[in-house]
């Protein structure tokens, strides 16, 4: 292996396994060891340029180890598992693994897109908004120059490249309930683990990396007598054996909502060479806690330096980490700048696990002998008071110059002094990840003596602990971590004993102790090119020439800028930029303030938020006879919920054609048609009969029993809101049905009205829309059928009069039999358990075969009530009342309703309002589906006069015809249109009707 | 300073340092001719075009935070005028035609981008629905065409248009050249160029209290650095969006036909072009389309409940992002970068108001549910008309805050008085 | 979000569908006064901060209840039962 | 009520009584007699010894306020209860074939459940013999647990092939698989 691959040996590659694995990058085949990310083994073999930064192109490393990292961006899989901008920095290494290079072209080491550098001033912020407005012209000319530049700006622009194959995994959800979530398993986490679940309460606790433990995982301390890895290790093990502990590993909590609702992510699958099919990818965790304690650490941030972005620059303890836990060397030779102690660690660390470091260099004069000593313990030359002016090297570090550095007034001295290295590690201090309390609103609060935005007050049950409130080290790590799951327990109410109440001593640590707040120095300003943003290119210029613009704001800082925008969310330059922001305003960091932390923490998968329902995005609702249809070839197609057959089409048969002669069927003999979809309503009580009459425009008071009655319901300010007809079984017992599309609002509305405005009612509400198959038989030969198979009651005219009820049986299923008519002709509802709904079908359809009965689809079903002139879904459309059509008789004036009082407003009694009518083409054309009724030649059609809502071929006429909303429609019939069409490209002459088209006096359903 | 490729060039060779605010940061006067509550884009827009337009240029903009922080920094950028009902239809229009033109009547690249706004239809009575609409359009002069299957196919590869859909695609209405624009663009522009022309913009000032002579509006009172201050005018006009509940209570009208929820919206990382329209999907509520940085930039339904929170709650994620990959099965790996949240202020029959009154000197608008940015150069134009003259333009008199009452609302939905269901 | 629904316990918001400001009172039945229905058809307070609204545990037990949230914070103050059954689940 | 059509479940293609492994099984059934009975507000003592006094084997599971869901492993039942419950005390719906009855049981049957049911199933939260309504997206339910590790899920008959569809694929993850 390459000369990057440290001597593995205890404490050295404390991640790796001794497994040797084989992976891709760019198509060239590596090898790296089980336990190693995917940048931890790039880094290994030696390749230090992994990606290409967003706008300048410009050349980029690792820059961190973990999730917070905006350089090392890659594609992984190909296929419909491709998967661009992924941090290599998160990817586990597996056998086989795929991965590419991105946003370059052509290749990561030379990209034609770098020329961008050349015009990085132009390019500057704000650049996109000053200029490719084009030559002033009128309308669209105006805006074609920005068309065409646009184009270019789009592919220069974007990260890496999507792919339109479907994702052939799945995604799952779990919902889980727990008094404590930990979030985070470092050593604060831990020891608010360990406290809460002695306690026996339920805890879950997330830890985003692959094991649990936080920094303890590469920790040179000691706990308790052993180092701080294996005490980790034993710690969880124990966790996990207890039966009210969940430990979730490769758990991103990436969301927390209102009510200490957490949002997770679990990453299932990812890092398997082999997947199990039944296994999810990626698994949501929707969590809620009674408390929570955060303990989500710190995220180390750099400092700005001209040349900062060069590949082999990266964060110190990521450095540290690459050598410790991977027993990679970041370089070959490394200078660590900082400005505070933990650059020193990192120093001392690296040096440890066998990396060469050369120099380290530090902003402050005054540094404690005890951290000077750690310099010394790895032969490095101390450069403090210095800083670095610029970098060596274009595609990579070949060295710093460094220079003395004036801590009080930010100068660089005229000094230089050049020292050789491949390697930067900076520390620039620590930022606390409150980004989840955050996303709360929490309002974070800027610590001077820190130099860090901390938290601030909850504005729910959680508690901060550990290096994310600000309590950095292992020993106040553990502290806060007890305190914090006190508080927690105490959110849930669980008394503690006293004694257990205390806070104990804690384990026995034997480690550094350090102070963790750095120099007040975020940029080293000498002039060069200095990178705030890495991912995006903001540069501390970009920062100033904001400010010089008057964009201050944080807000307007980061939209202006783009700062802290890209994928990374600024996690490592967010309050570098504000602090230059501060400088350049002259104002402390706290009066600038911070930008809002927004879900989710990182980038997640939306396969996975959507969790189960990928692939399963609404449950289907199937009738009784739903087999059936399929069956018999019906065209069966998503009607909301509902599945419901179109047509019943024969042989060679289109649509239209079947849906002809469907109703001609139907019209000279008899068809059955499934109306299980209906919605049906159980209404019962002794005050069933008034509510119903307060809810219907229409009288239901004197409804005899045994009968049924249409009915129209409107909303409170006078509209119509639904209609269906409602069965009198009995006294006090009715079924009331729906439309199809309505039966879940009505059942609220009534329900609404029963709880809320009229509790005293003793009124019963059900859904039976479930309960009951429905299947209408229509046609003049309809009683014929029903007379072949039913037994146990009289269905002539006397026995069961329209609108009248009955129960029978047929084919030894108990039916309810009512004689409704949509289509006009003489009809009959007949319902039945659902379970028996398949049977009733088969049972009619045998029945009817002398009389040559036919099924018809929905098509028919609306076509014969076109026809009829009835009214449905496209006519109650929310914006007409019962006057609009026609139905202005079946308001009563005797009784207040829903819907009455506003139903009188004057406006609705104008003559010049949308009106119902029916129109037929004179030419035999078809009239399409929303045309709109004009007076005007195809070319000049004038403005619309209303608009068809309803049309179809009518068999009964001959012709094309179609119900409509025409202004003043009631007073236009025999005035001759055109319904123009448009988009279908149609324009039809038409005669307005009325719109009873068929046997206006009903003798066909009454007879 | 006038923008252009010449002056970024210039400005690049002397290293940036001669750009100058994009507008002042003035201290108030006692009296203005006009006061515009609220420095979001319509109160940006109404500003410029009352010192435009109407030559009124002694004009306050007052905006409680930083420019531009509400509504128009939050949605999704898309622009289209894609109505059914007369009124709407002919003012998004009048929107569509300023929009053309912006960035040059502001000098500030808005990045206006006619790339086409596609609505899905799933079965054959929503084809009709949208053939309904896309007539309708075509006769108020909009451009709309009503595509097949196929069509909508071959304009958006990753679409699932299978007939395994759960549902299934039938095709959809495109209006060709409706599009985005970049949100904060208008904003900055609209602040600029009407700073240009001598209006004053007030950020970091909030309003806490109105100003009366008798029963008439006169001014506001606010807060400014900490320091409480009176400003006087003959004209006080509010445009605050979700706030406007807040606002006008201080103006003691205590009810609105109004309530304010939260609308969330969302973006995923970049990546190069993959969808070149905006596409909404029929069979729920989604809208997305593609931001020039790469991001898509979708979001759906609001939160059903009131709130003024500019943050919302998990299951409109999971309805969202269902819906997407449901439309686009490609999507599933792509990852959501961010999500934020938009206080609406939404109307009982979802569509605007723009008036004089509801007191004297006094002039709302209001009422724009999820449609707020692309009305924002119509909605100041129409506002402007309507200051200027003490009555309404043409295209916006049915706009009026009685329409509720008198039984004529302007329901493009037609799902009555419930306000979250627009 | 989570309400807690007088019979059922503490559910996610989403099993409940909102019904607006509970503030907004429908006049008696025999009140024809249009502007009386009007002002509840359409007038809304809409505070920010305090708001009583209703919901129907329509996921659960379909039991309305009047919840005082608040609409800043959505922090949720109380969850009262309302309907037939009010008093026995208070 | 004798010579009764055979009812038909959605499910009777579907869902055969199998298990992978014995951490899942899975099984449906028809009910004989599912009633609802809703009683008034001030008859709810009365309605639940009615309830009481005409109990078969299987269930009586409280969905809401004054409110029963009943399933009994005798036909007829709806008719019964009301000749009891008349108007004055409450009402009597019949929902025997509003619903179809998904088992589900074994180690991991809490598991399955809560991967699509946001509802606590921990003991303490969901007692043996108590019943919780609940929903799996837009599919209601009323679930009843019979044991510490088995459920009875009644699902409504129009939506129960989309909620097998789910319930099926949850449980592949543990072990169940279709034979």
């Amino acid at each position: 292996m390459s000369a990057f691959r440290l001597n593995l040996r205890d404490g050295v590659g404390t991640n790796l396994s001794d497994k040797s694995i084989s992976f891709s990058f760019d198509g060239k085949s590596y090898r790296g060891i089980e336990g190693d990310t995917l940048a931890s083994a790039l880094l290994a073999n030696g390749l230090s340029i992994i990606g290409r930064s967003f706008k300048y192109h410009r050349p980029r490393g690792v820059f961190t180890a973990g999730s917070e990292e905006p350089n090392a961006l890659v594609t992984l899989h190909s296929g419909g598992r491709t998967e661009p901008n992924i941090r290599a920095t998160e990817v586990e290494l597996f056998e086989g693994l795929v991965a590419r290079s991105q946003n370059r072209r052509p290749s990561v080491n030379f990209d034609l897109m770098a020329v961008n550098q050349l015009a990085g001033k132009a390019f500057s912020a704000g650049f996109y908004y000053k200029t490719f407005m084009g030559p002033a012209l009128r309308g669209h000319k105006a805006t074609r120059f920005w068309w065409v530049c646009e184009q270019f700006i789009r592919r220069a622009a974007g990260l890496g490249r999507g792919t339109t194959i479907p994702d052939p995994d799945h995604y799952a959800r779990m919902n889980a309930f727990c008094d404590i979530l930990v979030v985070g398993s470092g050593a604060a986490g831990l020891a608010a683990a360990r406290r809460v679940a002695a306690s026996g309460v339920r805890v879950i606790v997330c830890e985003e990396s692959a094991r649990a433990g936080g920094a303890l995982a590469s920790s040179p301390d000691f706990i308790d007598g052993e180092p701080a890895r294996e005490w980790s290790a034993d710690q969880i093990a124990e966790l996990s054996a207890m039966d009210n502990v969940s430990i979730l590993t490769r758990t991103t909590v990436q969301g927390y909502f209102d009510d200490n609702t957490f949002f997770a992510i679990e990453r299932v699958t990812d890092h398997l060479a082999h997947k199990d099919r039944t296994v999810p990818r990626q698994r949501a965790w929707n969590i809620r806690a009674k408390s929570a304690v955060i303990a989500t650490g710190a995220l180390e941030r750099p400092m700005v330096f001209a040349g900062n972005d060069r590949p082999g620059i990266m964060l110190a303890d990521s450095a540290r980490r690459y050598a410790v836990e991977f027993g990679t060397a970041p370089g070959r030779a490394v200078a660590v700048f900082t400005n505070n102690d933990t650059g020193w660690l990192a120093a001392r660390d690296l040096a440890k696990a066998g990396v060469i470091v050369t120099a380290i260099v530090d902003v402050r004069t005054d540094i404690e002998a005890s951290i000077r000593v750690l310099g010394e313990e790895c032969r490095a030359t101390i450069h403090s008071g210095s800083a670095i002016r610029s970098v060596k090297g274009m595609r990579g570090v070949n060295g710093i110059v460094i220079a003395t550095y004036n801590e009080l007034t930010g100068e660089l001295g005229a000094d230089s002094k050049t020292i050789a290295c491949d390697c930067v590690a900076v520390s620039g201090g620590w930022s606390p990840a409150f980004h989840l309390t955050s996303q709360q609103g929490g309002k974070p609060v800027w610590d001077t003596e820190l130099q860090a935005f901390l938290p601030g007050d909850p504005l729910q049950k959680w508690h901060g602990a550990g290096a994310m409130a600000g309590e950095f080290g292992l020993a106040q790590a553990f502290r806060s971590g007890e305190e914090a799951a006190l508080k927690a327990l105490a959110d849930t109410g669980v008394a503690m004993p006293k004694q257990a109440a205390k806070i104990g001593s804690g384990p026995d640590i034997d480690g550094d102790e350090i102070d963790y707040a750095p120099a007040p120095v975020f940029e080293i300003n000498s002039g060069g090119k200095s990178f705030v943003d890495l991912q995006h290119d903001v540069t501390a210029e970009d920062v100033r020439l904001a400010h010089r613009e008057g964009f201050v704001s944080v807000e307007h800082l980061k939209r202006y800028t783009t700062l802290g925008m890209a994928t990374d969310q600024g996690k490592t330059s967010n309050v570098t930029g504000l602090a230059i922001m501060a400088a350049a305003s002259n104002k402390p960091i706290a009066d600038t303030g911070t930008t809002r932390f927004r879900p989710p923490y990182t980038p997640v998968a939306m396969g996975a938020i959507a969790g189960e329902k990928y692939g399963h995005l609404a449950a289907e609702r199937l009738t009784p006879m739903h087999d059936i249809h399929v069956e018999s070839g019906a065209g069966m197609y998503a009607n909301g919920p509902w599945m419901r057959p179109e047509t019943y089409n024969l042989p060679g048969e289109t649509v239209e054609q079947a849906y002809i002669r469907e109703t001609k069927a139907v019209r000279a003999g008899v068809g059955i048609v499934d109306v299980s979809t209906l919605g049906k309503i159980d209404v019962q009580g002794p005050d069933a009969a008034e509510f119903l009459n307060r809810v219907y425009t229409n009288g239901f008071a004197k409804l005899p029993v045994g009968k049924a009655r249409y009915g129209l319901m409107l909303r409170e300010d006078g509209f119509l809101f639904d209609d269906g007809t409602t069965w009198r079984f009995d006294e006090h017992r009715y079924l009331m049905t729906t439309t199809t599309a309505g039966a879940g609002r009505v059942m609220e509305h009534l329900e609404y009205y029963r709880d809320f405005v009229w509790p005293d009612l003793k009124v019963a509400l059900a859904s039976v829309s479930d309960e009951w198959a429905g299947v209408a038989v229509a046609g003049p030969k309809s009683r014929e059928l029903l007379k072949v198979c039913v037994k146990k009651c009289d269905v002539s005219d006397k026995g069961l009069p329209f609108m009248g009820l009955v129960d029978g049986v047929i084919a030894d299923i108990p039916v309810k039999i009512a004689r409704l008519s949509f289509s006009g002709e003489l009809a009959f509802e007949v319902y039945c358990g659902a379970h028996w709904g398949s049977a009733l079908w088969h049972a009619l359809m045998s029945a009817g075969r002398k009389l040559d009965v036919v099924p018809y689809g929905l098509e028919a079903l609306s076509t014969l009530r076109i026809e009829k002139g009835h009214v449905a879904g496209p006519e109650l459309n929310g914006r007409t009342t019962p006057h609009d059509l026609g139905l202005s008789g079946m308001v009563s004036s005797k009784k207040n309703f829903v819907g009455s009082v506003l139903l009188q407003r004057e406006t609705f009694s104008k003559q010049d309002r949308l009106q119902l009518v029916a129109v037929k083409s004179l030419d035999g054309q078809r009239i399409r589906g929303g045309s709109h009724l004009v007076a005007g030649s195809k070319d000049e059609p004038g403005i619309s006069q209303g608009h068809t809502t309803s049309t179809c071929f009518s068999p009964e006429l001959g012709c094309y015809i179609s119900l409509a909303l025409l202004e003043g429609g009631y007073k236009r019939h025999g005035e001759k249109l055109f319904a123009t069409n448009p988009v279908r490209d149609a324009h039809v002459a038409i005669e307005v009707l009325s719109h009873h088209m068929v046997d206006p006096e009903g003798g066909r359903m009454r007879g | 300073m006038r923008y252009s490729a010449f002056a970024i060039l210039k400005n690049a060779l002397r290293g940036n340092r001669d750009w100058v605010p994009a507008w002042r940061k003035p201290e108030p006067r006692s009296t203005y001719d006009v006061i515009i509550v609220g420095g979001g884009g319509h109160g940006l827009s109404t500003a410029f075009y009352l010192a435009s337009v109407h030559g009124i240029t002694n004009v306050a903009v007052i905006e409680k935070g930083y420019l531009g922080s509400g509504n128009v920094g939050r949605n999704t950028t898309i622009v289209r005028s894609n109505y059914r009902l007369t009124p709407n239809s002919g003012f998004y229009e009048k929107s569509m035609e300023l929009w053309r033109e912006l960035s040059h009547a502001l000098n500030y690249n808005v990045m206006f981008s006619p790339r086409g706004v596609l609505n899905l239809a799933h079965t054959p009575g929503q084809m009709d629905t949208h053939a309904e609409r896309g007539n309708q359009m075509r006769l108020m002069g909009v451009q709309s065409e009503l595509l097949d299957r196929d069509q909508v196919a071959r304009l958006n590869p990753g679409l699932d248009v299978s007939g395994s859909a759960r549902f299934p695609v039938h095709g959809g209405l495109l209006q060709p050249d409706a599009g985005n624009a970049r949100h904060d663009a208008v904003a900055w522009g609209y602040a600029r160029a009407a700073d240009q022309l001598g209006v004053d913009i007030l950020e970091n000032t909030e309003v806490v209290g109105f100003l009366k002579d008798g029963e008439r509006i006169a001014g506001v009172e606010v807060m400014r650095n900490g320091e409480p201050m009176e400003i006087r005018a003959a004209k006080t006009a509010v445009a605050v969006a979700g706030n406007t509940g807040r606002v006008m209570k201080m103006a003691g009208v205590d009810k609105l036909p109004i309530e304010t929820t939260v609308l969330q919206a969302f973006v995923s990382e970049s990546i190069k072009p993959i969808i070149p329209t905006v596409t909404t999907f029929g069979a729920g509520h989604l809208y997305v389309s593609q931001s020039d940085k790469g991001g898509l930039v979708f979001g759906g339904n609001i939160d059903y409940y009131n709130s003024y929170a500019q943050r919302g709650n998990l299951p409109v994620w999971e309805e969202v992002t269902g819906e997407l990959i449901a439309m686009f099965p490609a999507f599933a790996r792509l990852r959501l970068l961010r999500c934020w949240g938009g206080v609406m202020d939404m109307s009982m029959d979802g569509s605007p108001i723009i008036a004089t009154g509801p007191l004297p000197g006094m002039y709302l608008n209001a009422g724009w549910c999820y449609g707020g940015f692309k009305a924002t150069p119509a909605s100041g134009w129409c506002f402007a008309h309507t200051i200027a003259n003490d009555k309404a333009h043409r295209l916006n008199e049915a706009f009026t805050l009685e329409r509720f009452k008198d039984g004529n609302p302007i329901d493009e939905l037609g799902a009555g008085p419930t306000p979250w269901y627009h | 979000m989570r309400l807690t629904c007088p019979y059922c316990g503490p559910r996610d918001h989403q099993e409940f569908t909102y019904r607006g400001d509970a503030t907004a009172a429908r006049p008696a039945l025999d009140n024809t006064s249009v502007d009386d229905h009007n002002a509840y058809v359409y007038d809304r307070s809409n505070p920010d901060g305090l708001h009583r609204e209703l919901w129907n545990h329509t996921s659960g037990c379909r039991t309305h209840m009047i919840v005082e949230r608040n609409t800043v914070t959505h922090d949720v103050v109380s969850c009262e039962p309302v309907g037939p059954f009010a008093e026995q689940l208070k | 009520m004798a010579n009764l059509a055979e009812k038909l479940s959605p499910l009777h293609e579907l869902a055969m009584p199998r298990s992978g492994s014995d951490k899942i099984i899975l099984s449906e059934r028809l009910c004989d007699s599912l009633v609802q009975v809703q009683a008034w507000p001030d008859s709810v003592g009365e309605v639940e010894k009615l309830i009481n006094g005409t109990r078969g084997k299987r269930s009586v599971m409280p969905t809401g306020p004054g409110r029963w869901l009943i399933d009994d492993p005798a036909e007829g039942l709806e008719d019964k209860l009301r000749k009891k419950i008349g108007a004055e005390l409450g009402a009597v719906t019949g929902l025997t074939h509003a619903r179809v009855v998904v088992s589900i049981s074994g180690e991991k049957a809490t598991w399955v459940l809560a991967s699509g049911i946001a509802l606590d199933f921990d003991l303490s939260a969901f007692p043996t013999g108590t019943t919780q309504v609940g929903h799996h997206h837009e599919i209601g339910l009323t679930i009843h647990r019979t044991g510490e590790n088995s459920f009875d899920l009644y699902v409504f008959t129009s939506l129960v092939r989309s909620f097998w569809q789910w319930i099926e694929k949850a449980s592949a993850e543990p072990g169940f698989s279709v034979v």
